[in-house]
C-alpha cells in the first residue's frame, strides 16, 4: 500500500472532459449550420440589428449630454444577445457595466436599463422583477452573487439558472476565482461567460494572462471550459444554451470564453487610438457578427427584403423610443437619496434630509 | 416553496426554560438555533461552522440539527462567503455569514462596502439585503497577530450598515435574534474575550427581540459618564466601582448598536452629569470615539464642563500577546482619564 | 546594482524652469517623471497607466520615458497590485501604485490593512515598507456609481499609514515627491476633481519637498476658522470670500496630512477664533470630520465659544451624478453652520 | 479568412505541457530511486529527524504555556524541509504561519523563529538578513509579495527566486489567484508549494475544490503543474529543486501540489476528533515520511547506527537548546510598542508612549 491509498487521496475528476477544445467552436459558415433553425436565425438577426442600434443610439446620447457615460458592446452584440436568449423566464441574469445590451435584449425597459449611465439613480430596473442584476460597475464582483442565488435556488428547490458575464479583464480579479470555485463546489446551477474581447481598457490580453486560453481555467475548478467564437451569435448561442441545460439538469456549472473584439472604445470618454491600431479594428469589423450571419442567411436563401426590413424597423423603433424618451428630464427628487439607505432611516439620516428640504425651499423661495 | 417565503416553524417553540447559567456563546448559539428553527430562510455558512461548530463553538450542533444545506462549511474564501451570501440574500434567503476573525473579514472589505451596503439604496429598495455578518472581534485573549482587531470604525463610516454589539448574556440572544430579523445587513460584532462571561439566563421564544438602534444605562451616575460598547463594557462598570473610592459616581452608557446611534440616550446621560468619557478597545485616531465625542460636544456643548475624553487603544497595530494588557483600555486608564476632567473648575 | 540602492539620476536635472499655467494632474506627472528620474528605484504600476497613461493621463509617457519595467501595466486585480507592490518594496523598490477610482482600492483592503500598515512594525523595522499608493478620490466630476467615494476615513484609522492629500497644483507635486520619498507606506489621496484646476507653476529640482504633515493656514481669519483638506479647500475658501458679506472673517486651514496629524497648527489657528467648522466631502458619520472635531475639543476646549461643528456628505452612499450636487458640502451649507457658532453667547 | 486569424486572437500557450501527471511524482521505492546521491539522502534524513522533533518540542512547550499556539507541521516534515533546502542561499522563502519548521530548516535560529508564537513580537528573525519573509497569518497574502519580490529581483538583474508556501485550503482564496496570474505574466521566478494536507482546520478537501487536483490550476494561469507525494523527501525535494532551477534560468513559475496529511490537530487549541477518524490519521502514519525514507535508506543499506545516531544528537541537541531558552522570560519593552509604527513617531504616538511610561512607573512605585 503506497501513500496515495489512503483514504485523504482518492482520483479527484478526471480533467480531460473539462479541457476546451483549444479551436473556438463555430457554427456560422460551417456544414452544422444547416441544421440550424431558420427561426432560431431569425430572431438572433432581429436581435442583432437592433442592438447594433441601440448602441449606436446611446453613444449619440452622450454626444448630447443625456447619458454621463456609455460602454459600448459594438461588434459584442453576438454575446449580448446570445446571453438573453439563453435563459428562460424564471432565471438570473447578472451583467456586468458593459452588458446594457443583454439587459434590454432580456426585456428589461430600455429607458430603465440606462439609468445607471443617466446618471438619475444606480439601477433603473426592479431586479426582482425582471429577474436581472444591477449592472455590476465593480468588476467580477457579481460573479459570487450570481453563485450565491444559483445556490439559494437550488438549496430551495427552484428550477433558476443564473448566467454572469464578465470581460477577459475581469478574470484576474479575485471574485472571479473564488464565484468559480464555490459554483464548482457546490454544484450550483451557474453559467460564466467571459466576453473576450481583447482588452481591458487598454490593456491586452498578453498582459492580462499567459494562460492557453481564459477556457482553460476551468479546469482548475473541476468545471468544463469552452471556447466559442464569440462573433458567431448561432455558436455563443449553442454553447450558452448547452451549459445552461447542463447547469438545470443538475449538471453543476460551466465556463464559457467567448472570442470576440470591442470595436469602439472603452467608453465614449476614452481615446483607443492610444493603445491600438485601426488595422487592427479593421480586420475585426471584417468579422462582424451582422455580417457573419448575414451571410450564412443569405447562403441559405433566408435573407429577404421582408426581413432586413422587419429587423430595420424594429432597430428604429426602438432608437426612436429611446430619443424620445431619453429627451425628457427624469424625475429627480433629492429626498430620494435618504429613502432607501435602510428599511427606515435612522434620526440622523432624518435630520439630514430635514437640513436638506430646508435648503430646497430657501433655494427656490430666492 | 420559493426560500423568499419565510418557512414555518420547523418545530415547535420550546417552553421557556427556568434561567440557569450560560455564556455569551451558548446564548448566541441558541439565538442562531431558535432563529433557524423558526425561519428556513435562515442559513448559516462559514470557515468551519458546520462539522467543527466554528472555532469558537457559537455554531455548534447546527449542521447535525439543520443539515449542511442550512450550516455551510465553505472553502476558504470570505469575499467568496460575503459574495455569495449576498446572492443567496438576494433570492430570499437570510444568510448569517460567519468571519473566523475580525482581521479575516478584511478580504471582505469590497462586498461589504460596494454590494451589501448599497444594494437596497441602488434598487430604490427593491433587492433589501437581509444579512448578518458575525465577526468576533477585539482582543485580551492572547492572540496572536491579526486575531484581535478591532475593526468596527470601518463598518459604522459605512453607510447602509447596520453596526452592533453586545456586551451581556442577554443581550447577545436579544441582538442576534434582531440582526437576523432585520431586513437590513447587520455587521454583528461578537467581543470575543467575553464568550466565556457568565449569566444567569434562559431564553423566551418568542424571542423577546430588541429593536435595534437602542442604548441602555447600564449604571446610572452623577459625577461624569463613561459611553462604552462591547468588550470595554465590563471594564467600565469596574471602573465605575473603583471610582466610589476616589468619590466619584459614574454612569455607563452601554451604546450596543452604533449605527443606528442612539443619540437621545446617550446626550440625556451626559448632559445629566455635564462630563464624559468614551472608553473603547480599538485605536483612538478616527475610532468609533471621535464620532461619539464630537456629536456628544455637538448636542450638549453647554451641558460640559469639560471636553469629551477618549480612552482607547494606542494608535498602533494591535499588540503581541504579551504586550497586549499595556494597550487595552483598563479601570486605572479610565479612571485618569475621569481624573483629567477638571473637576478644579467645575 | 541591487535594486535596494537607490539609482543615480538618470539623467541632469532640469534647469529651473519659469512658472507656467499648469493643471494638478500636470504637476503630479511631472512628480512622478522627477520621482523616477532621480532614484531608479521608483516603480510605478497599476491598471493602464502604461500605455495609456492613466485613465486621468497622470503617468502619462512615462512608459514611454522609462519603459515598461519601470512603469508597468498589471493585470486587473488590485489585491495582487497591491500585494506584488508590498513584494517589490520588500526588496528594496519603490513601488508606486495606481488605484484606478477609489472604489477600487476596496478589493486591496486586506493588503493595506494587514501588510502595508504592519509591515515595519511587525518586523520591528527591518522591513519598512517604501510604497506610495495612489488614490483619485471623491465627486464633483459626474462619475457613475463607485466613481466618487471618499476612503480616507478607513486609512486614517489604520496605524502605520501615512495618508495625505493635496488641494494644490504645488503641493500636488510637493507631497507626492515627499510620499515617494517616504520610508513609510503613504496613502496619497488625489482629489480627482482638481485634476484640472490650474495655477502659475513649475518644478524645481531638486525638489522642494515639504515634510508629510504639516498644515498650512492658506487664509487667516478672526470670526471663525475653517478645518478642511483636499477637495474641500477651494470650497471653504470661496465660502470665506463670501463671508465677508455677513461680515465673518474666517480662517482656512488645510490639513494636506491627516496622518500626520498637525495637532498644532490647527489647534492655533482654533484658539485665535474660538470657533471651528470641519468640512469635508465624506460622509460625516465616523468621518475624518468627527477626530478633528473631537481633537480640536479636548485640546481647546476652554477657547471655545461654541461646538466645533461638521459640514459633511450626507450619512448615504455616494449619489447619483444628477444628485450629486445636493451631497457635496458647497459655500451654503458651510455659511449655514458658521451661522450656527451661537454668536449670540460671544 | 475566419474571426480567429485576427490580430487578438493567436494561439497562445500549448496546455498539455502545462498538465500535471495526475498520479503525484514518487521516487523512494521506485528503481529511479536507486540513482539518488546517498549524502543528499542522509542529510534529508538527518532534517527530517530533527524537524519532527522540532514539531514535538514546540508543542510540548504549548502545554508548559511557553507558546501561545503552535500549528505544528508533523506528518509534513518532508515538504517542509524540501521547500527549505530546495533553496539557494540568495533565494527567499515565503511561509504560512504552519511553516515555522522550513524556516528552521533554512538556518533561522529556532527561537527567532518561534517569536509569533510565543508572542513577545510578531516576527523575531530579520527577513532580509535571512531572506525569510515573516510567517503569514491572513492566508495566501504571502503569494504576491513573494511575486513581487522575485519580480523586483528579476527586473533588477539578480539571481533570486522565491518559493512561496501555501495550504490547500489557501488556494481557495483570491490571493492565490492573483499571485499566479501575476506571476505568469511577470515571468516572475517564484514556485508555488500548496500543501495539501487534506483539511483546512476541518474542512476537508473535497468542500475545498472539486479540481482533478489543486497542480491542475496551473494549467488557467499558463504555468507548469506538478504533483507529487508530500511524503517522499526525495520526490518533493526533486520536483522543487528542478522547479527553482527553471526560475532561475529564466523559465518562470511552476505549481507544485504536494499530497500529504496533517497527523497533529490544526494547532494545540484544535480538537480534530470532531472532524476525522483516528483510522484515517493511522492510514496516513503508515505512509509516514521518515518511515519511507528509512526503508529507502535500509533498503541500500545506508540506515547504519552512525546514521540514527548522528540524526537522532542532532534532534535532541536542537530540542533541549529550544527547551532552555524558552524557559527564559523574553526581553520586552512595552514602549517598544510605539517604535516602529513609522520611522519617525507622530506626535500623537510620542504623547502615547510618555503616558504609557508614566503608568508603567506609577505601577512600579506602588
Ligand atoms: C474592481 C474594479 N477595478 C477597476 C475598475 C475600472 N475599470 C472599469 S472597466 C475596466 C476594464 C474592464 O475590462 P474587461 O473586464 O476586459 O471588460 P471590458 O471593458 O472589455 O468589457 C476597468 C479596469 C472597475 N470597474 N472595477
Ligand atoms: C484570510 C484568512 N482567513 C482565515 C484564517 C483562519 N485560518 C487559519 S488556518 C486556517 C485553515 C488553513 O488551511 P490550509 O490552507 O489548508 O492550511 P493548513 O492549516 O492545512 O496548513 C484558517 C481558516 C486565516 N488565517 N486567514
Ligand atoms: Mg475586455
Ligand atoms: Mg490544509
Amino acid at each position: 500500500m503506497t501513500v496515495l491509498d489512503t483514504p485523504a487521496w482518492r482520483p479527484r475528476t478526471d480533467a480531460a472532459p473539462l479541457m476546451p477544445d483549444p479551436e473556438p467552436f463555430r457554427l456560422l459558415g460551417t456544414p452544422e449550420a444547416a441544421r440550424l433553425d431558420p427561426a432560431l436565425l431569425g430572431e438572433l438577426y432581429g436581435q442583432l440589428v437592433r442592438g447594433r442600434r441601440y448602441n449606436r443610439q446611446a453613444t449619440a446620447l452622450t454626444r448630447q449630454g443625456r447619458l454621463a457615460v456609455y460602454p459600448s458592446s459594438t461588434g459584442q452584440e453576438a454575446c449580448e444577445v446570445a446571453a438573453a436568449l439563453a435563459l428562460g423566464a424564471q432565471d438570473w441574469l447578472f451583467p456586468s457595466y458593459r452588458d446594457t445590451l443583454a439587459v434590454v435584449a432580456r426585456g428589461v425597459d430600455p429607458v430603465e436599463a440606462l439609468t445607471l449611465l443617466r446618471g438619475d439613480w444606480h439601477t433603473g430596473y426592479d431586479p426582482r422583477a425582471t429577474r436581472v442584476a444591477p449592472l455590476s460597475t465593480p468588476l467580477s464582483t457579481q460573479l459570487p452573487h450570481a453563485v450565491g442565488l444559483a445556490h439559494a435556488a437550488r438549496v430551495s428547490g427552484d428550477d433558476v439558472v443564473a448566467l454572469a458575464m464578465v470581460g477577459d479583464g475581469g478574470t484576474s480579479e479575485g471574485d472571479f476565482h473564488e464565484a468559480l470555485n464555490f459554483a464548482a463546489v457546490w454544484h450550483a446551477p451557474v453559467v460564466f461567460l467571459v466576453q473576450n474581447n481583447g482588452f481591458a481598457i487598454s490593456v491586452p490580453l498578453a498582459k492580462q494572462t499567459a494562460a492557453p486560453s481564459l477556457a482553460h481555467k476551468a479546469v482548475g475548478y473541476g468545471m468544463p471550459g469552452r471556447l466559442v467564437d464569440g462573433n458567431d451569435v448561432a455558436a455563443v448561442h449553442q454553447v450558452l444554451t448547452e451549459a445552461v441545460a447542463r447547469a438545470r439538469a443538475g449538471g453543476g456549472p460551466t465556463l464559457v470564453e467567448a472570442i470576440t473584439y470591442r470595436v469602439e472604445a472603452h467608453t465614449n470618454a476614452d481615446d483607443a487610438t492610444r493603445y491600438r491600431t485601426d488595422d487592427e479594428v479593421a480586420a475585426w469589423q471584417a468579422h462582424d457578427p451582422i455580417a457573419l450571419l448575414e451571410r450564412e442567411l443569405a447562403g441559405r436563401g433566408l435573407l429577404d427584403d421582408a426581413l432586413r426590413q422587419r429587423a430595420a424597423d424594429e432597430a428604429e423603433a426602438l432608437a426612436a423610443d429611446l430619443r424620445t424618451r431619453m429627451q425628457e428630464e427624469p424625475r429627480l427628487d433629492p429626498a430620494e437619496l435618504f429613502a432607501h439607505v435602510y428599511a427606515e432611516p435612522t434620526q440622523q439620516l432624518r435630520e439630514q434630509e430635514a437640513m436638506l428640504r430646508a435648503e430646497l425651499e430657501a433655494e427656490q423661495q430666492s | 416553496m420559493s426560500a423568499a417565503t419565510p418557512g414555518v416553524a420547523a418545530r415547535p417553540a420550546p417552553a421557556p426554560a427556568p434561567p440557569k447559567p450560560t455564556t455569551m456563546a451558548q446564548a448566541l448559539n441558541q439565538a442562531l438555533r431558535d432563529a433557524m428553527a423558526a425561519d428556513r430562510s435562515v442559513h448559516v455558512m462559514g470557515e468551519d461552522v458546520g462539522t467543527l461548530g466554528g472555532v469558537f463553538r457559537i455554531t455548534d450542533g447546527l449542521a447535525a440539527e439543520f443539515g449542511e444545506d442550512r450550516c455551510t462549511d465553505t472553502p476558504l474564501a470570505e469575499a467568496g462567503i460575503l459574495g455569495t451570501a449576498v446572492g443567496m440574500a438576494m433570492y430570499g434567503l437570510r444568510p448569517v455569514v460567519e468571519m473566523q476573525f475580525d482581521a479575516f473579514a478584511y478580504p471582505a472589505f469590497e462586498q461589504l462596502v460596494s454590494h451589501v451596503a448599497r444594494m437596497r439604496n441602488r434598487t430604490r429598495g427593491a433587492l433589501p439585503l437581509p444579512l448578518t455578518i458575525r465577526i468576533p472581534f477585539g482582543g485580551g485573549i492572547g492572540g496572536v497577530e491579526h486575531h484581535s482587531d478591532s475593526s468596527e470604525a470601518y463598518y459604522l463610516h459605512t453607510p447602509g450598515l447596520h453596526v452592533v454589539t453586545p456586551a451581556t448574556v442577554e443581550d447577545a440572544y436579544g441582538l442576534l435574534r434582531a440582526a437576523i430579523a432585520s431586513d437590513d445587513p447587520v455587521v454583528f460584532m461578537e467581543p470575543k474575550r467575553l464568550y466565556w462571561s457568565k449569566a444567569d439566563w434562559s431564553a423566551q421564544e418568542p424571542a423577546q427581540v430588541p429593536p435595534i438602534g437602542r442604548a441602555v444605562v447600564r449604571r446610572t451616575g452623577r459625577s461624569a459618564t463613561l459611553v462604552t460598547y462591547g468588550p470595554s463594557v465590563p471594564v467600565c462598570l469596574e471602573a465605575a466601582e473603583a471610582a466610589k473610592e476616589e468619590g466619584w459616581d459614574l454612569g455607563v452608557v452601554d451604546l450596543r448598536s452604533l449605527v443606528p446611534f442612539d443619540e437621545e440616550t446617550v446626550a440625556a446621560a451626559v448632559r445629566a452629569t455635564g462630563r464624559a468619557v468614551v472608553v473603547h478597545e480599538s485605536s483612538g485616531f478616527g475610532g468609533a470615539g471621535a464620532e461619539i465625542a464630537a456629536r456628544i460636544t455637538e448636542r450638549c456643548f453647554h451641558h460640559l464642563s469639560a471636553p469629551v475624553l477618549r480612552v482607547a487603544g494606542f494608535d498602533i497595530p494591535y499588540p503581541p500577546p504579551m504586550l497586549e494588557r499595556h494597550h487595552l483600555p483598563g479601570v486605572d486608564r479610565i479612571l485618569d482619564a475621569v481624573g483629567r476632567l477638571q473637576w478644579e473648575e467645575a
